[in-house]
C-alpha cells in the first residue's frame, strides 16, 4: 500500500529518466542479439533447434498454407540486393539473402502497451515476455507487431503434433501453448532462468556466454551472439559498441557510416534488441 | 561390467517424472480445474544413481546418426527423458554446433510410428521365432548385407558376420554421397578424403558440392564457412544447374546447363592457363585438355558466359591460396583436383587426411553404385538372403533398377528398422530397431574429425519400445548364431563395446571408461596420409547433358535423401532455397516457364524414360533454363504419418546413364518433358515474396566496405 | 404528490379536475393564482399532463430542480475516482515497465476517467430524476387515464371550506370531469 | 410540495471537492488494503509456523482425502518420529520439484523396521518386483506454473542467518501447512495465484511473471 | 386519419398538426399488437441467422480461431470491422435524438425512439464482436478491472480497454437515455394494457403520473443526458478508431481517423435509419408520423455527412499519398489496384458517388429507391471497414508476412448472423415497446399548432369571420377523446 506514490514517482522518474538519457532503462539485465547476416547460410538449424527446445507444434500443410504456422525462428530468403545493385535480368548471379526473424524484444514494443490484459510486457530482464496463462486472444499485440513474429495458436495441436509417444519430448520447463493464446520467442527465457538460479547459488552474477539461446547454441557457423547489453564486458555490448549502434535512438549517428551494424525498421523507433550485421558481396 | 550396467540403466529409468510431469495443455480450459489434487500420478525412483536429481537436466554425449558425417551431440536427460540434442563442443567434427537434421533426431527417437516388435511376413512375432527364423533362412549360401554408411564397431560385427555366412557383400547405399570427390582424391592425389581448409582460403570455387548443405559433412565445413567469412573475407563462388544452400550463399553463382560442371571447370583451367599464365608441370593430358576447352566452347556447351567464366578465374588467382571442390561428377571432381594443383592449393589449402589406425573401424561410405549393383546382382538371383539396415532402396531406387523385382528374387529378406518403410514393407522379417538416442556405438567420421579419433554414441534414454535391440546387439545375436570367434564372450553389445574400447584406449579403468562416455568421443591411434605427386589422368566429360531440358533432382539439408521425411520438424522447416513446405515442387526458371505458359503452382507432369511424376511448380530465376530441378526426400508410400507427401523424383532418374567413369547413377543426366496438368494449387511456402520491397531487412553491402571496416581485403 | 400541511386548517379532501385544453388548465391555475380560491396557492396546485408544458411554469412560478446538480456532482466523482482508481491500479500493478511507457499514462487515463465521468455523470442523474420526480412511489390514488391521451388534469388538496369555490372555478373553465377522494 | 427555494445558500464547492477526492481515494486505497494484505488467519487447523523474516499468508484449505497406494503417515513419520522433511524429500534442495523419496531411502529403514506391517509388506513387496509406487499428487499446481522449491528453500532456509536445517519443517509448512499433523498427505493451503502473491509481496519476492509462468 | 391524400410525396409539412391525440395513443398502440404474418416471416428469418451464428461460435470455441481463416498476418479480420460496422450504426439514435434535441429540431420527435432503440441494439451487437474475436472467449471478462489478490488488473494503456470502457459507458448512457425518453410513452401503455404487458409496463413507467413535477425533471434530465451523451459518442467512436489510430500499422496510424470514424458513424447510422424509416412506415403504416418531409430533411443530413466523411476520406488519402511514408502509400496504392480494390471501389462508389442520389427530390420522396439506396449506402458503410481492417493487414511492414486472405465461413456466419441478432432485438423491441414516441408526437403538435396558429388564429377570425384552427383544433382535440 506505502508503496502506491512511490510507485507512481517512481515510474514517473525513471520514464523521464528514459527521454533524457535515450535508452535509459531501469533493467537488472537487458538481453540483446547480435545476428551476423554474412554468416549465415539460411540452413534452418536454428528454426529447427527451437522447434525442439520450446515446444514449437508442428501444424501440418494445410495450417501452414493458412500462415497459421508458428515458427517462432524463421528464416527468410530475399533475392534482391538494391545496394549492390541489380542482379542480372534473366538469372541470378548471385545467392539469396537470409534473414532470421525472431522477436526482437524491442524495448518500446508495440505489442506491449495494446494488450487488454498486460499479457505482454518488459521483465526486469530487459525481455518482452508473453505470459500465455494470462492471454485472452485478442491478437492486438500481433497486429501492431511491425515484424510479424507473434504467433497465434488458431488450434490446439496437441494431439497432432505431439502424438504419443512424442510428448516426452516436450520441455517441461515451459508451458505447452494450448489454442487461443499468442506465443513467440522468449530469447529462451527457460536458460535465463536457470543460468540465473545456478548464479544465485553459487553467489555470482551471471557469467557472459553462460547462458546460450538455442539457435545461438545450435547454429553451425555461430552467426548469432546472444548477451546481456548492460554487461559492458559482454561480447553482445562489444559488438553494439563496436558498430556504433545505440538503444534508444532511431537513426543512429555513426561516426563511419560504413560499419555494418543496423536494426530492422529502426526508423519505427521500437528500440528493438537485436543488432543485425549487414550481408557483404563481392561485386 | 554387468554390474557397470545395471547402474547405468537405472539412472535411464522412466519412472520417476518426480514431480513435474510434461507440462501438457499449459493454459487453462474452462472445463480443466488446474489446481486438482490426486488428479496425476508421480513415480518415484526406486534407487537412483544420487546425481540423478528430478527436475534437474542433465547432459550426456553421445553421436549422431541422422547423416553419415557422425557429428558429436550432448543430450539433455530429465526424469529419464531425453529432451534436447545440442552438439558436443568436445567433437572437432561439428564443435558444439548442430544442423537441423540433426536436432530432428528426437523425432526419429519419439516417433509414433517405431517399430515395436518384431514382425514375420507383416505379423508380429517374438524374438526368438523372428531369430530362429533367420537362422534357418540366413546362415549360409549367399548371404549380403544393405545398409548406409556404417564405421566402428558395428562394421567390423557386420564384416565378421559376412565372413561367418560365406560369400556375402555388403553393399552400402548411400544417394547423397561423395564418391566423386573421393575417387578423384583418390585417382588425383592419392588420398580419397583430402583435408580442406576452408578457412585458410581466400575464395572457394565449388562445382556442384554443396558444402554447406549435404555434402560429405556439411556442419564441419559451416564451422569453417564462418571463419571463412571473416575477416579477411573469403568469396565464394559456386557452378551448379540449380541453386543449392551453398549456391544461395555465393557470391558469384554460375547457373551451368545439367552436366557441364565438367566443362565449366574445363574453361576456368584453360583461362589460368592462356591467361594468367598458370602451367602444369608434368601433366601433359591435363594441360591439353584444358587446352582444348575455350571459353567459346564453355559458352556454347555450359552455356555460362566468358565473362563469368573470367570472373572465376580472376577470382582463383587474385585470392590465393584458394580451394576447388566438386561432386557434380567425376569428370568434375578430377579437373577440380588438377586445378587445385595448378592453383597451388595442394599443401595449403588441400592437405592430406588422417584416419585411424585400427581400419576395420573406418567408414565404410555407401554410394548409388551400390544400389545398381545390388539390383543387378539380386535380379540375377546372385543373392539368397539379406539384411537391410539403415537403407531405404526401394524407395531411393530409380524405376529403371527395377528394386521390387529384384527384391522380390531375393529368397529372405530381413530388415532392421526404426520404422516401416518402402523397403520394411518388402522385406520378410522385420527386426525392431533402437533409435539411435538409445543404442550404443562407436563412429568414425568420414571426415572433419581429430585424427584418430573415435566418437562414442551411449543410449540417452531407456529405450522407449521394450522389444526393441540395438544394431550392435542384434549383429552380435547374428554373428554369435553365425559362430563368429570370440563373441560367446559378450553377453550383450555394450560388453563387446566396452572390451573394444578399453583395449583401444588402453585402459580397462571404470573412471577411464566414464571418462569416455562423459566426452563422447576417444581418441585412438591416427593413420597420416599423404599425397602422392598429381597422377596425369585423363580428363573429360559426357557430352550427353548438353541440350534439352534435364532433370536435376537434389539433396536439400532436412528431408535429406528421404530419410528424414517422418519428421513433422523437418517437414514444417521451409526448404532453405523454394521456402516450400510439406510438399514437392519443381524449380523452373521464369524462361521455361514462360515457354512452357507455366506459373506458380500449377501442376505439371514431368515425364522420363523412365517414369513419371506430377507436383507443381515453383518459378524462379536461381535455377538454369535448362533444368528441372525437383528436390527428393519426399513422394514416400509407407514411411508414417508425415511422410506421405510430394513425389520422389529419384524413381524417374534414368538409371541407365551412368557417369562417365563409374556406374553412379547421377542426378542431372536425365531428360525430361513437362506437360502442364492441368491444375493449380499455391505451393504452400514460408513466404510469397522474394522482394524486400525497399525495407532494410537484408542490406548488403559491397566487400570493399567491409575491407575498409572490418579491417578485410 | 402529498401536500405539505403546513396549513392550520386540515386539508379533507382531494381533487382532480380533467380538462381538455391546455389553456383551460392554464386559466384555472392563473384562476388560483388570483386567489380565487381562498387560501388556495399555486404551491398546491399539481399538474398531470400528456406532454411537457414548460409554459405552465409561468403561472405555477419556478420550482427547482436539482437535476444539474446531479449530472455535475456525479460527473466530477467519477473522474475524480476514475483517475484514482485507474492511477492506483497501475502503481500496484505487478506488471509495470510497458513499452517504453510510464507507469501512470495520463493520455489513456484520460481517456478513461472521461468515460467513468459521463458513466457515473449518466447514472446519477438518473438517481436524480428517480429522487427528483418522486419515481418508484407509492401515488396517490386519483388519476385518470385520459391524461395520458390528452386531458390535463389539476389535483388540488382542498379544506372543505375551499372545495366549492374550486368546484366553481372548474366549472368555469369546462372541467370535463372531477374526481375526489377523501384524506385520511 | 417543496418550498425550499427561498432559502437556498451558496454551495460548499471547495468541501464538496474534498468530500469527492476523499471518497473516491478512499475507495481505490481500501480495497487495495484490504485485498493485497494477507489475509488474517482463518480459524481452524494449525498455528503458524515461525520463520524469522518471513510474513506469509495464513489462509488455509480443507484438502481432500487423496488415497495412496501406501498409507504413508507423516504424523508418525515427521511429527512423533522427528524425521527432517528434507531427510526424505531431498531433491527439495536441489531441485525445482520436491519430488517422493526413492523406494530404496524407504527401504533403508523398513528392510527392519516394521516389516510386519501389511503397508510395509506393500511396500516391500513393490521394491522386491522392481515397481515404484504409483503415488497421487497432492499438491500440484497447474502446469504453467513452474515454482522451484529450491529457490524457496535456498532464501527462507539456507540463506536465513537464523534458520538451521532443522527448523525445515517451518519453512516447508509455509505452503504446506503443518505436515507433523496429517496422516496420509492432504492439501493445506491454497495455493493460488493469490497465495503465491500475497507472500511475494510481504518479503519483496519477485513480481515479474516469467519467474513463475514460462 | 380519414385523408390519406396529403399524405403523398407531395406532402409539405413534417406532420399534420390537426391529428388527434387520441389517435396517435391508438396508431402506436395498435402497431405493438397481434403480429402479423411479415413479422413472424421476419422474426424468423432473424433467428434463424442468429442460430447460424451461434452454431458458428460454438464450431469456433471447438475448434479454434482458425476457422475463421485467421492468420499470422490477418490477427483481425470481419470480426472487428462489423464491430466498428455496428459501433457506428449506433451514432444515429444519438444523433437524432441528443443532438437535434438540442438544437430544437423538432422534426425529430416521431422518429427518434426506433433510432434509439437502434443505437442500443446496434451496441449490443457491436459488443458481441470483441468477445467472440478472443482466442479463449471464456476469459473476456478479463478485461473489466476489478479486484483480486493475484494483484493484476487489465492492461489501461490498450485502447481495447478503452473500448471496453467507452462500450460499456455507451450502452449504459443509451439504454437508459432510450428508457428515460420512453417513460411517459410506458405511462401510455400501463393505462392500456392488458394481461402480462399491464405489470410490465407498471413495473417499468415507475410510476409516472404526468405530475407537472415530474415532467420538470425529465425534462432536465433528458437535456442533462443528451448532453452527456453526445461528448460520449464522439469520444466512442473515435476510441474504436483509435484500435486503429494508436497502432503503428501503415493505413492504420492516421491522425484524421477519429474525426473520420465519427463521421462514418454518423453517415451509416443516417442510412439505417432510412431503411427503418422506410420498414416502419410500411409495415406499421405510420404515414402519419413518419412522414415525407421529415424523411427529406433525414435524406438531407445523410447527404451532408456522407459529404463529410467523403472529404475525410480524401484528406486521408491526400496526406497518405503527399507523405513520404512508403508502406502506407502501399496499403494506399494496394486498396486501389490489389485484389482487394473491388471492395474498395465499391465503398467509394455507395459511399461518396451514391449520396449525391439524394439531391434528387424524386429520390428523396420515393419510398422504394431510397430504400434500396440506403441499403447500398450501408454497404459501403461496412465495406469502408473491411476496407479498413484488411488492406493493411495483408501489407504491413514486412513483406514475409504480405499475405491476402479471404474470410472464412464461420467469419460470414457471425456478420449474417449480427443482423439476425439486431434483426431479432428490433422486432421483439417493435412489439414490446411504442416505437414512436407518443407523446412527444402530441409535443409537436401542440407547439406548432400554437406556434403557426397565434398569429393566424386572429387574423382569420378578423377576415373571414371562420374559426380558426386553433377554434377547431379544440373541438377536434376534445372530440377526440
Amino acid at each position: 500500500m506505502s508503496s502506491l506514490l512511490g510507485n507512481i514517482f517512481k515510474g514517473w522518474s525513471d520514464y523521464t529518466k528514459g527521454n533524457e538519457e535515450g535508452g535509459h532503462h531501469d533493467y537488472e539485465h537487458m538481453y540483446a542479439m547480435v545476428i551476423d547476416l554474412d554468416m549465415c547460410t539460411g540452413c534452418n538449424a536454428c528454426s529447427t533447434a527451437c522447434y525442439a527446445e520450446n515446444n514449437l507444434a508442428t501444424v501440418g500443410e494445410e495450417y501452414f498454407g493458412a500462415r497459421q504456422a508458428m515458427h517462432w525462428m524463421r528464416i527468410e530468403r530475399y533475392f534482391d540486393e538494391p545496394n549492390v545493385g541489380e542482379a542480372e535480368a534473366d538469372t541470378q548471379s548471385r545467392g539469396a539473402s537470409f534473414l532470421p526473424m525472431m522477436c526482437q524484444h524491442c524495448n518500446a514494443a508495440p505489442c506491449e502497451p495494446v494488450c487488454p490484459v498486460a499479457a505482454t510486457y518488459h521483465t526486469p530482464d530487459g525481455l518482452n515476455a508473453q505470459i500465455y496463462n494470462r492471454c485472452i486472444g485478442s491478437r492486438y499485440c500481433a497486429n501492431n507487431c511491425p515484424f510479424r513474429v507473434r504467433y497465434f495458436n488458431f488450434y490446439d495441436h496437441q494431439e497432432t503434433a505431439w502424438p504419443a509417444p512424442m510428448e516426452q519430448q516436450l520441455n517441461p520447463d515451459i508451458s505447452v501453448r494450448s489454442k487461443g493464446v499468442m506465443e513467440k520467442c522468449t530469447f529462451c527465457i527457460q536458460r535465463t532462468r536457470a543460468a540465473r538460479n545456478t548464479a544465485k547459488n553459487e553467489g555470482r552474477a551471471i557469467r557472459d556466454g553462460e547462458i546460450q539461446t538455442a539457435c545461438q547454441q545450435t547454429c553451425p557457423t555461430s552467426a548469432i551472439l546472444f548477451g546481456d547489453l548492460l554487461d559492458e564486458t559482454s561480447a553482445v555490448h562489444q559488438a553494439w559498441k563496436r558498430h556504433q549502434v545505440q538503444l534508444g535512438k532511431y537513426a543512429q549517428n555513426k561516426t563511419n557510416p560504413e560499419l555494418r551494424g543496423y536494426r530492422i525498421f529502426e526508423e519505427l523507433n521500437v528500440d528493438t534488441k537485436v543488432l543485425y550485421l549487414e550481408r557483404v558481396r563481392e561485386v | 561390467m554387468s554390474k557397470t550396467k545395471i547402474n547405468r540403466r537405472n539412472f535411464l529409468k522412466v519412472l520417476g517424472l518426480g514431480g513435474a510431469g510434461a507440462a501438457l495443455a499449459g493454459c487453462d480450459m474452462p472445463s480443466t480445474v488446474t489446481l486438482e489434487e490426486g488428479e496425476e500420478k508421480i513415480y518415484s525412483y526406486l534407487a537412483p544413481e544420487e546425481y540423478v536429481i528430478p527436475g534437474v537436466g542433465v547432459w550426456y554425449a553421445s553421436t549422431c546418426l541422422q547423416c553419415p558425417a557422425a557429428c558429436g551431440t550432448h543430450g539433455r536427460v530429465r526424469e529419464g527423458r531425453v529432451l534436447k540434442l545440442e552438439g558436443n563442443p568436445d567433437s572437432a567434427v561439428n564443435a558444439g554446433k548442430l544442423c537441423q537434421m540433426g536436432q530432428a533426431a528426437l523425432q526419429a527417437h519419439f516417433n509414433p510410428d517405431r517399430i515395436t516388435a518384431p514382425l514375420i511376413n507383416g505379423q508380429p512375432a517374438s524374438w526368438d521365432d523372428a531369430l530362429a527364423l533367420i537362422n534357418e533362412k540366413a546362415s549360409g549360401g549367399n548371404v549380403a548385407w544393405m545398409t548406409g554408411t556404417v564405421s566402428g564397431h558395428q562394421r567390423v560385427l557386420l564384416d565378421a558376420h559376412l565372413a561367418a555366412t560365406g560369400k556375402g557383400h555388403h553393399y552400402a547405399v548411400e544417394t547423397v554421397n561423395a564418391r566423386a570427390w573421393t575417387d578423384a582424391g583418390k585417382t588425383v592425389l592419392g588420398d580419397a578424403m583430402p583435408t580442406l581448409h576452408l578457412d585458410k582460403a581466400k575464395a572457394v570455387l565449388s562445382l556442384g558440392a554443396d558444402l554447406l548443405g549435404t555434402w560429405i559433412s556439411p556442419v564441419t565445413f559451416m564451422g569453417q564457412y564462418g571463419k571463412f567469412r571473416a575477416a579477411p573475407r573469403g568469396v565464394l563462388i559456386m557452378v551448379e544447374p540449380a541453386m543449392s544452400l551453398t549456391g544461395a550463399n555465393a557470391d558469384q553463382w554460375v547457373a551451368a546447363k545439367p552436366g557441364t560442371e565438367a566443362a565449366v571447370a574445363l574453361g576456368v583451367g584453360h583461362l589460368l592457363m592462356t591467361k594468367h599464365g598458370l602451367s602444369l608441370n608434368g601433366m601433359p593430358n591435363a594441360t591439353s585438355a584444358f587446352q582444348s576447352m575455350t571459353p567459346a566452347q564453355v559458352h556454347e556447351i555450359a552455356g555460362v558466359s566468358e565473362a563469368a567464366l573470367n570472373k572465376i578465374a580472376d577470382t582463383l588467382v587474385s585470392h590465393s591460396p584458394s580451394l576447388v571442390i566438386a561432386n557434380a561428377s567425376h569428370a568434375a571432381a578430377r579437373i577440380a583436383m588438377v586445378l587445385n594443383i595448378m592453383l597451388g592449393n595442394v599443401g595449403k589449402t588441400l592437405t592430406p587426411g588422417a584416419s585411424i589406425a585400427a581400419d576395420p573401424l573406418a567408414p565404410m561410405m555407401g554410394s548409388s553404385k551400390d544400389l545398381a549393383e545390388f539390383a543387378q546382382n539380386a535380379a540375377a538371383g546372385k543373392i539368397d538372403a539379406v539384411f537391410i539396415s539403415g537403407a531405404n532402396p526401394a524407395f531411393v531406387a530409380p524405376q529403371g533398377l527395377d528394386m521390387a523385382a529384384a527384391l522380390k528374387a531375393v529368397g529372405f529378406k530381413v530388415a532392421i528398422a526404426t520404422c516401416h518403410d518402402e523397403t520394411t514393407k518388402a522385406c520378410d522379417v522385420v527386426l525392431p530397431l533402437s533409435s539411435a538416442l538409445e543404442d550404443w556405438g562407436t563412429h568414425v567420421p568420414a571426415y572433419g574429425g581429430k585424427p584418430g579419433v573415435v566418437h562414442l554414441q551411449q543410449p540417452l534414454m531407456e529405450p522407449l519400445h521394450a522389444d526393441t535391440r540395438g544394431l550392435g546387439d542384434i549383429l552380435l545375436t547374428l554373428g554369435k548364431s553365425a559362430g563368429v570367434d570370440g563373441l560367446d564372450a559378450f553377453e550383450d553389445y555394450y560388453g563387446y563395446l566396452r572390451t573394444a574400447v578399453s583395449a583401444m584406449i588402453g585402459s580397462e579403468l571404470e573412471g577411464d571408461w566414464h571418462r569416455v562416455l562423459q566426452a563422447g568421443q576417444f581418441e585412438t591411434r591416427a593413420a597420416s596420409r599423404a599425397f602422392s605427386a598429381g597422377h596425369d589422368v585423363a580428363l573429360g566429360f559426357s557430352e550427353t547433358a548438353v541440350s534439352g531440358l534435364h532433370l536435376v533432382t537434389v539433396a536439400r539439408q532436412g528431408l535429406y535423401d528421404g530419410r528424414h521425411a517422418n519428421s513433422s520438424w523437418l517437414q514444417e522447416a521451409p526448404d532453405q532455397i523454394s521456402k516450400a513446405v510439406w510438399d514437392s515442387w519443381a524449380e523452373i526458371h521464369p524462361k521455361t516457364a514462360a515457354s512452357l505458359n507455366l506459373k506458380d503452382g500449377d501442376y505439371v507432369r514431368l515425364t522420363t524414360a523412365s517414369g513419371a511424376i506430377t507436383t507443381r511448380v515453383f518459378i524462379y530465376k536461381g535455377v538454369h533454363p535448362n533444368a528441372v530441378c525437383v528436390p527428393m526426400g519426399r513422394g514416400h508410400t509407407d514411411y508414417g504419418r508425415w511422410a506421405n507427401n510430394g513425389v520422389n523424383p529419384l524413381t524417374i532418374v534414368d538409371a541407365h546413364l551412368g557417369d562417365w567413369q563409374s556406374s553412379e547413377i547421377i542426378a542431372t543426366a536425365s531428360l525430361v518433358k513437362i506437360d502442364a496438368a492441368g491444375e493449380n494449387r499455391h505451393l504452400v511456402r514460408l513466404m510469397d515474396t522474394d522482394q524486400q520491397y525497399g525495407r532494410k531487412l537484408v542490406a548488403t553491402i559491397p566487400a570493399q566496405q567491409f575491407g575498409r571496416t572490418q579491417g578485410g581485403a | 404528490m402529498a401536500g405539505s400541511s403546513k396549513k392550520i386548517v386540515a386539508k379533507t379532501r382531494r381533487v382532480l379536475g380533467l380538462f381538455g385544453d391546455f389553456d383551460q388548465a392554464f386559466e384555472v391555475i392563473a384562476g388560483i393564482r388570483r386567489y380565487q380560491v381562498p387560501g388556495l396557492t399555486v404551491d398546491d396546485v399539481t399538474l398531470k399532463s400528456p406532454i411537457e408544458h414548460p409554459e405552465i411554469e409561468d403561472v405555477l412560478g419556478e420550482r427547482p430542480t436539482d437535476i444539474p446538480k446531479f449530472a455535475f456532482w456525479g460527473g466530477l466523482f467519477g473522474l475524480v475516482f476514475g483517475f484514482l482508481f485507474l492511477a492506483g491500479a497501475q502503481a500496484n500493478f505487478l506488471v509495470q515497465p510497458q513499452g517504453g511507457k510510464p507507469v501512470i499514462t495520463i493520455p489513456s487515463n484520460v481517456v478513461l476517467a472521461y468515460e467513468m465521468m459521463i458513466l457515473f455523470g449518466v447514472l446519477s442523474t438518473l438517481a436524480g430524476f428517480i429522487i427528483g420526480g418522486r419515481l418508484m412511489r407509492k401515488s396517490s390514488g386519483l388519476y385518470d387515464t385520459a391524461i395520458t391521451v390528452d386531458q390535463i388534469g389539476i389535483v388540488i388538496e382542498v379544506t372543505d371550506k375551499q372545495y366549492q369555490p374550486l368546484t366553481e372555478l372548474f366549472k368555469k373553465h369546462n372541467v370535463i370531469e372531477m374526481h375526489e377522494e377523501a384524506l385520511s | 410540495m417543496s418550498t425550499e427555494r427561498s432559502k437556498r445558500k451558496p454551495f460548499p464547492w471547495v468541501q464538496a471537492a474534498v468530500a469527492a477526492v476523499v471518497v473516491g481515494a478512499s475507495i481505490v486505497l481500501g480495497a487495495q488494503i484490504f485485498e493485497r494484505q494477507l489475509h488474517p488467519e482463518s480459524a481452524g487447523v494449525a498455528p503458524a509456523p515461525r520463520v524469522p523474516g518471513a510474513e506469509f499468508p495464513t489462509d488455509t484449505f480443507a484438502g481432500k482425502d487423496v488415497e495412496q497406494p501406501i498409507n504413508y503417515s507423516h504424523k508418525l513419520h515427521a511429527g512423533d518420529l522427528g524425521i527432517n522433511c528434507l531427510y526424505c524429500h531431498t531433491y527439495a534442495r536441489r531441485s525445482k520439484v520436491a519430488g517422493i523419496p526413492p523406494t530404496a531411502k524407504c527401504m533403508g529403514c523398513h528392510t527392519v523396521v516394521g516389516t510386519d506391517k501389511p503397508e510395509i509388506e506393500k511396500l516391500t513387496q513393490m521394491w522386491q518386483s522392481n515397481q515404484s509406487p504409483a503415488w497421487n499428487k497432492v499438491n500440484d499446481v497447474p502446469d504453467f506454473v513452474h515454482f522451484s522449491h529450491e529457490r524457496h528453500l535456498q532464501k527462507f532456509l539456507f540463506d536465513n542467518p537464523e534458520m538451521d536445517i532443522k527448523n525445515a519443517p517451518d519453512v516447508c509448512a509455509m505452503c504446506h501447512g503443518d505436515m507433523n499433523q496429517v496422516g496420509v498427505a492432504k492439501k493445506m493451503k491454497p495455493l493460488t495465484m493469490g497465495f503465491c502473491v500475497r507472500c511475494h509481496e510481504s518479503n519483496q519476492g519477485p513480481s515479474d511473471c516469467t519467474r513463475c509462468h514460462k | 386519419m380519414s385523408d390519406r391524400k396529403h399524405l403523398t410525396r407531395e406532402q409539405t409539412k413534417d406532420i399534420d398538426e390537426n391529428i388527434a391525440w387520441a389517435s396517435i395513443n391508438t396508431d402506436v398502440l395498435r402497431s405493438m399488437e397481434n403480429p402479423r404474418r411479415g413479422y413472424w416471416v421476419a422474426m424468423a428469418v432473424s433467428v434463424c441467422l442468429f442460430s447460424v451464428m451461434i452454431y458458428a461460435e460454438v464450431y469456433q470455441y471447438m475448434y479454434g480461431m482458425g476457422a475463421a481463416l485467421l492468420n499470422t498476418s490477418h490477427m483481425w479480420d470481419l470480426y472487428i470491422s462489423t464491430f466498428v460496422f455496428w459501433i457506428g450504426m449506433s451514432h444515429s439514435g444519438t444523433l437524432l435524438s441528443a443532438i437535434l434535441h438540442l438544437v430544437h429540431a423538432d422534426w425529430r420527435k416521431p422518429i427518434y425512439r426506433f433510432a434509439e432503440a437502434m443505437t442500443t441494439f446496434s451496441l449490443m451487437t457491436a459488443g458481441i464482436f470483441p468477445v467472440i474475436h478472443l482466442g479463449r472467449v471464456w476469459n473476456f471478462y478479463w478485461v473489466m478491472p476489478y479486484m483480486t489478490d493475484r494483484g493484476i488488473w487489465p492492461n489501461f494503456r490498450s485502447p481495447l480497454i478503452w473500448d471496453a470502457f467507452a462500450i460499456t459507458t455507451y450502452l449504459t448512457s443509451s439504454v437508459l437515455f432510450l428508457y428515460i425518453g420512453m417513460i411517459p410513452d410506458l405511462a401510455i401503455c400501463r393505462d392500456n394494457a392488458k394481461g402480462w404487458r399491464k405489470p410490465l409496463y407498471t413495473w417499468l413507467s415507475l410510476g409516472w403520473r404526468g405530475d407537472d413535477r415530474q415532467w420538470r425533471n425529465f425534462r432536465f434530465t433528458y437535456l442533462m443526458i443528451a448532453c452527456f451523451l453526445i461528448p460520449l459518442a464522439v469520444s466512442v467512436h473515435s476510441i474504436v478508431s483509435m484500435d486503429f489510430a494508436m497502432s503503428i500499422m501503415p493505413g492504420w496510424h492516421v491522425t484524421t481517423f477519429p474525426p473520420y470514424f465519427v463521421a462514418g458513424a454518423l453517415y451509416s447510422g443516417c442510412a439505417a435509419i432510412i431503411t427503418l424509416f422506410i420498414l416502419l412506415r410500411y409495415f406499421f403504416k405510420f404515414e402519419h408520423y413518419m412522414t415525407f418531409p421529415i424523411l427529406d430533411k433525414v435524406c438531407k443530413l445523410t447527404f451532408v455527412i456522407a459529404m463529410v466523411w467523403t472529404y475525410l476520406n480524401l484528406v486521408e488519402f491526400a496526406s497518405v499519398w503527399y507523405g513520404h511514408d512508403i508502406p502506407s502509400k502501399e496499403v494506399l496504392i494496394a486498396k486501389a489496384t490489389g485484389p482487394y480494390s473491388p471492395f474498395f471501389w465499391g465503398m467509394m462508389t455507395f459511399g461518396s458517388v451514391l449520396p449525391f442520389s439524394l439531391l434528387s427530390k424524386w429520390v428523396r420522396r420515393n419510398m422504394y429507391v431510397l430504400f434500396f439506396a440506403s441499403i447500398f449506402l450501408n454497404v459501403g458503410m461496412w465495406l469502408e471497414r473491411w476496407m479498413i481492417v484488411t488492406p493493411t493487414l495483408s501489407l504491413g511492414y514486412h513483406p514475409q508476412a504480405f499475405n491476402v486472405m479471404w474470410p472464412g465461413w464461420t467469419e460470414w456466419a457471425m456478420v449474417g448472423g449480427s443482423f439476425g441478432w439486431f434483426g431479432m432485438l428490433f422486432l421483439i423491441f417493435v412489439k414490446v415497446f411504442p416505437c414512436v414516441s407518443m407523446y412527444e408526437v402530441k409535443e409537436m403538435v401542440f407547439h406548432r399548432k400554437r406556434t403557426i396558429y397565434e398569429d393566424v388564429d386572429e387574423m382569420m377570425t378578423l377576415h373571414s369571420g371562420v374559426p380558426g384552427p386553433k377554434a377547431q383544433a379544440q373541438t377536434q382535440t376534445s372530440g377526440g377523446a
